[in-house]
C-alpha cells in the first residue's frame, strides 16, 4: 500500500518544506519587496524553523498532533499575513484528520480542501485576488480530481504541483485585490505574489515526501 | 546601513529593554513583548490594547499610560505580533469590563489580533483604523491603512476609557474618531529595515513618494519634490476632498514627522497646513507636531485632521500620562 | 537636498510661524525672533533667557514656558542671535527680579550675549553651558562646547527660578549642574544646512565621526561605525573619565537623538548606557531619551550624564509645562 | 593735502570693503567650512549687505557717525563671531574719531589701533591664535611705523595690506586656540583662517578707497 502516508512521512513533508523555504527565502523576500514589505522569506523561515525545532524535541505521533503543533507555532511565531493564514491551514488540516493514525489520498485531499477552506475564511480574499489561494485553490482542485479518477496518490500529488505552479504564474499579470500588494492597484501587476510562491513549495514538498 | 543598533535581528528585543529601563512606571513582559501600565489591570476600567509592527516608535508603547494604552504589543519590525503576544495583552489588562482593540487595518494586524480575541478569556471589541486617503477603499479590497489617526484614537478612546465609560461607549468613540479622521503621507526618504541593510526603496534625489505607508510600501505617485506649501497642498487636496471639515467644532490638526525630519522642517509644514486650513474655512481647534508615527528613518512627514465636536475635544484634553504624550496630570 | 522647506533663506522665519501657531500659549515676536512664555513676565519670578542658532529643534524655543525658560532668541541656522534680540528677550522677560542668560559656550554665543547684557535695562547673570567633553578644555582655547547639558540647566534652573529663587540662587543652580554634567556625541551622518544645500562634511557608509559637535563640527577623530554597545562604550569612557559620576544621588542620564535618528534606535543605545553605568557602579536616578537638541537631520546621538543631588532631583521632578518637557502640571 | 580722509572717502571705504565681501562670500564661506561652520561669508554679507543699506539711506555726515552706523548694523544683523568683533572693531573707530569732519594718517592709525584692541578685548584672543587678530594686528603696526615715518597715506596703507596679506598667509600653518576651529585642535593646521581672510579685505578696501 504505497498510497499510505504515515508519521514519518509527515514529518518528512514539513521538514522538507522548512527546507524549501530556507533554500528560497530571499527569493520570497525580494517578491514581497516589490509588492509588499519585503518580509515574507523572513517571516516563513522564521517560523518554518521554529516549526521545525518543536517538531524536533515533542516527536508528535499522529497526523492530527503534527498539523496541531504546526500550525500553532506558525500563529505564534510568524505574525504579519501569513502567520494567520497558514497557521489556520495546518489547524484545519489537524481539525480533519482527527484519531487517524495515517493518511490515504482521499484523506490528504480533503484536508488540504479544508486547508483551503480555512485560507479564504480568515483572509476573505477570493482566487483572483493574487494570495496564496490562487496557487492554493488549483492545486486542490486538481488532487481532489487525480484522486476521485483513481490515480496514484504521487500522480496526483504531481498534478497539483503543476496546478499549483500554473496558479503561481497567473499571479504575475494580476492586480491585487487583498493584502499588502494592494495598496500598490494597478502598480502590482506584473510581479508574482510571494505567497503563492510559497505554497507552492508546501505543494512541492507533499509531492517529494508524501510519495 | 548606519543605525545605532546591534545585531539587526535584536533591535525590538534591545529597545524594549531600553524603554523598560527608561520607563520603570511601565511594566514590560520581554517573552511576550508586551508593555503594560505599572496599575494594570485596573479594576473597572476597559482595557485598552493596541499593537502592531515595530519601527514606528513612540506608537504605540509609547502611548502606554494612564489616560492612554493599557498595554501595547510589539512585532518585529513592520510585522505583526502574533496572536499569543495580544491575548496576553488582553487577558493583562483585563480589569472586568472588557478590553478595546485598536487595530490599524493591515491584513496582518486584522487577522493576528482577531485570532487573539478568539483566544481571550474576556470580552473584546476590535476596532479598526483606516485613515489613510492614499490608498482607494473598496469592499473588494484591504481597504485604507490605518495611520496617523491611531494616535488620535489611542488619546481619545483612552480619555472615555479613563471616565468609566463602558465598553460599548469607548469603542463607539473609538469609531467616532476613526470615521471622521483623515491621514495622507509624504516620504522624502526611504527606511531601511535593518533586517534588510538597504532602503526598501529607491527614491532619486529631487523625488518623492506621495501617499506612502508607514511601512515603506509605495505611495500614489512619485513627483518631484515641491517647497513645503506645495507639498502641503499635495497632502491636504485629497484629505479635503474626502470629507467635508468644515462647519462644527474645527479639526484636531496632526503633523507627524516619519522618523528621520527635525522638528524644525515640521514646524514649517505645520504653518503651511495651517494657512491652507484658513484658506478652507477649516479652524483648527486643537494641535500635535512632532514624530509619533513613524517609519524608522524615513524622512518625510504626514498629515491628520480631526473634525472635532466638543466630546472630542473634552476627550482630546483629558489628562494623559505616557512616556510620548503627557498633559494635564 | 530632500527638505520639508520653502526659501532655505526663510526656514528660521517659517518654522517660527508654524511654532507660533501651533503653540497659542506662547508668545512669538517675528520681528526680533523671540519666542516668549505667554504670560512673561512674571511679576517678582527671575526671567530665564536661552538662545542660539536654529536647527537644534526643541532646542531652545520648544522650552519655554512655566518651570522652564521665559525667553528664547533664534538666530540663523547655526548662527548665535544678535545682541538686539537677546536684549529684547531680556527686556521682555524682567519681573524685576533679574534675568539670567543661559549661554552655550561658542564664541559668538558668550560675545553677543555678553554684548546683550551690556544693552540689557535689568540686572542681567549669565552662565555659560561647557559640557563637551570631546573639546579640549584648556585656558588658552575656547574651551568645550555646550551640548546636552543646556538642556538639563534650562529645566533644573528653570524650576529653581519658578520656586522665586533670586538671581544668585538660581545662576548658583545652573553653574552647579553646568559643573556636575558631561556630555559626548556621535554622527552617522552628516547635517545639511539649508542654505549650503550640501552635507557639511562627507562621512562614508560604515564610518562615523566620534565627539561630533551640533553644527557638524567635526569631532575627535573618524571610525569604523560600530555596534550600539561599543558606540554606548566610546560616548561614555570618556564621560567616565573627566569626573567620578559613583556615589552621590545617581545620575540623570540623557540620551539624546540628533535629529534624524529614530526613537527605538535611541532606546537601544539607552539600554546599553544603562548596562556600562551599571557595571560602573553609577545608579541611574532619572532618565530623558528623545531628540532634544538636535543638529537638524544628522543621525547620531549624545549622551549625557548628569551627577544629581537632592535638589537636582527635586527640581528635575518639579512641574514643567513647555511645548516639549512636560510634567507634573 | 592728499592725505585727508574726507566723509566721502569713508563711504567709499565701506562699500568697497562691501563689495570685496560680496565677491568673495564663497570663498570665505569654504574656508570656514574647512575649519569652522562654513557660515563666514553669509554672515559678512549679510551684515555688509545691510550696511550698505543702512548708509545709502542715512547718509551720516561724519566719520564718527559712519563708523557708528556700520558698527552697529553689523552687531546686529551678523551674529556669530565675526558681529560682535567686526561691530566691536567699528564702534571703537567711531568713538575714538570723536567730532572730527575728516581723518588724517595719524588719525586713522589711532582708529585702527583702536579697534585692534577692541577686537582683542572682546575676543579674548592673541596673535598666534588663528583669529583675524593675525592680520589685523601686523597691519596696524605698519601702518602707524609708516605714518611715524613719515610715508605718505597711500604708501603707508600699502603697507597695511602687505602686513595683512602675510598675516592671513601666516594663520595657514597654525593651530587654532580660539573660535570655532580650536575643537579641531591640530587638524586647524594646514587652512587659511576665514576672519583673517575678511580682514585683509577690510584693509584691501582702504588702500583703494582711502589714497
Ligand atoms: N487576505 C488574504 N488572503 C489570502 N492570502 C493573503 C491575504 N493577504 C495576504 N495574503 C498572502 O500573504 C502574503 C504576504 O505574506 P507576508 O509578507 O508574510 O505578510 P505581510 O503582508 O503582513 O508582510 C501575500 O503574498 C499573499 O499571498
Ligand atoms: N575669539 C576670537 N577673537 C578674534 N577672532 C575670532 C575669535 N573667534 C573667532 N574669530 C574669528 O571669527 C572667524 C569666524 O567667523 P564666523 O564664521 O562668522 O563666526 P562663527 O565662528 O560664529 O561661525 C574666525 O575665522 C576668526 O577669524
Ligand atoms: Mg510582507
Ligand atoms: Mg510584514
Ligand atoms: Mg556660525
Ligand atoms: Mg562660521
Amino acid at each position: 500500500m504505497p498510497d499510505t502516508v504515515d508519521i514519518t512521512a509527515l514529518h518528512g513533508w514539513i521538514r522538507e518544506f522548512a527546507r524549501l523555504i530556507a533554500d528560497h527565502k530571499d527569493l520570497l523576500t525580494e517578491l514581497d519587496a516589490a509588492i509588499g514589505d519585503a518580509d515574507h522569506g523572513i517571516n516563513m523561515h522564521r517560523g518554518m524553523s521554529a516549526v521545525v525545532t518543536t517538531l524536533e524535541s515533542e516527536s508528535p505521533g499522529r497526523p492530527s498532533e503534527i498539523f496541531k503543533r504546526t500550525g500553532m507555532t506558525l500563529v505564534s511565531t510568524v505574525g504579519g499575513a501569513s502567520g494567520p493564514l497558514y497557521g489556520t491551514a495546518f489547524l484545519r488540516m489537524s481539525a480533519i484528520a482527527g484519531d487517524a493514525e495515517s493518511l490515504d489520498g482521499t484523506d490528504l485531499a480533503k484536508l488540504l480542501r479544508a486547508a483551503l477552506d480555512g485560507v479564504a475564511q480568515r483572509g476573505k480574499a477570493s482566487v483572483g485576488d493574487k494570495t496564496m489561494l490562487d496557487a492554493l485553490s488549483p492545486a486542490v482542485e486538481a488532487l481532489e480530481s487525480a484522486i476521485e479518477d483513481g490515480q496514484p496518490l504521487a500522480v496526483a500529488l504531481g498534478a497539483a504541483v503543476r496546478a499549483a505552479e500554473e496558479g503561481r504564474a497567473a499571479t504575475i499579470p494580476m492586480v491585487a485585490r487583498k493584502g499588502r500588494a494592494s495598496y500598490l492597484g494597478e502598480r502590482s501587476a506584473g510581479h508574482q505574489d510571494p505567497g503563492a510562491t510559497s505554497v507552492t513549495f508546501l505543494l512541492a514538498a507533499a509531492a517529494t515526501s508524501l510519495s | 546601513m548606519n543605525k545605532l543598533i546591534n545585531d539587526p535581528g535584536n533591535v525590538v528585543a534591545d529597545a524594549l529593554r531600553g524603554l523598560a529601563a527608561a520607563h520603570p512606571e511601565l511594566r514590560v513582559d520581554h517573552e511576550q513583548r508586551v508593555v503594560f501600565r505599572g496599575d494594570a489591570p485596573v479594576r473597572g476600567k476597559v482595557g485598552l490594547v493596541s499593537g502592531g509592527g515595530s519601527g514606528h516608535e513612540p506608537l504605540h508603547a509609547g502611548f502606554v499610560g494612564a489616560g492612554m494604552l493599557d498595554a501595547a504589543c510589539a512585532g518585529e519590525i513592520f510585522t505583526s505580533p502574533v496572536p499569543d503576544q495580544m491575548a496576553a495583552a488582553t487577558n493583562g489588562v483585563d480589569g472586568g469590563a472588557g478590553v478595546l482593540h485598536i487595530v490599524k487595518n493591515y491584513t496582518g494586524d486584522v487577522m493576528n489580533f482577531e485570532m487573539a480575541a478568539e483566544l481571550a478569556e474576556t470580552e473584546v471589541v476590535a476596532v479598526v483604523i483606516d485613515d489613510d486617503v492614499a490608498v482607494q477603499d473598496s469592499l473588494y479590497t484591504a481597504g485604507r491603512r490605518g495611520v496617523g489617526v491611531t494616535v488620535l484614537v489611542e488619546k481619545i478612546a483612552g480619555a472615555a476609557a479613563e471616565e468609566g465609560r463602558p465598553l460599548d461607549a469607548v469603542a463607539a468613540v473609538a469609531r467616532k474618531v476613526n470615521s471622521q479622521g483623515r491621514s495622507m503621507g509624504v516620504a522624502l526618504s526611504s527606511c531601511t529595515v535593518p533586517a534588510a541593510g538597504r532602503p526598501t526603496f529607491d527614491l532619486p534625489d529631487g523625488e518623492m513618494e506621495l501617499g506612502i505607508g508607514i511601512h515603506g510600501e509605495p505611495g500614489r505617485r512619485r513627483v518631484p519634490t515641491g517647497t513645503a506649501a506645495e507639498i502641503a497642498e499635495m497632502l491636504l487636496a485629497p484629505i479635503l476632498a474626502d470629507l467635508d471639515f468644515t462647519g462644527g467644532d474645527g479639526v484636531i490638526c496632526f503633523v507627524n514627522g516619519m522618523g528621520a525630519t527635525p522638528l524644525i522642517e515640521l514646524y514649517v509644514m505645520y504653518q503651511e497646513v495651517a494657512a491652507i486650513l484658513g484658506k478652507a474655512g477649516v479652524p483648527i481647534a486643537r494641535s500635535l507636531v512632532g514624530p509619533y508615527i513613524t517609519s524608522l528613518d524615513m524622512a518625510g512627514c504626514s498629515v491628520t485632521l480631526l473634525k472635532a465636536d466638543d466630546e472630542i475635544l473634552r476627550l482630546w484634553d483629558a489628562p494623559v500620562r505616557t512616556p510620548a504624550l503627557r498633559w494635564g496630570v
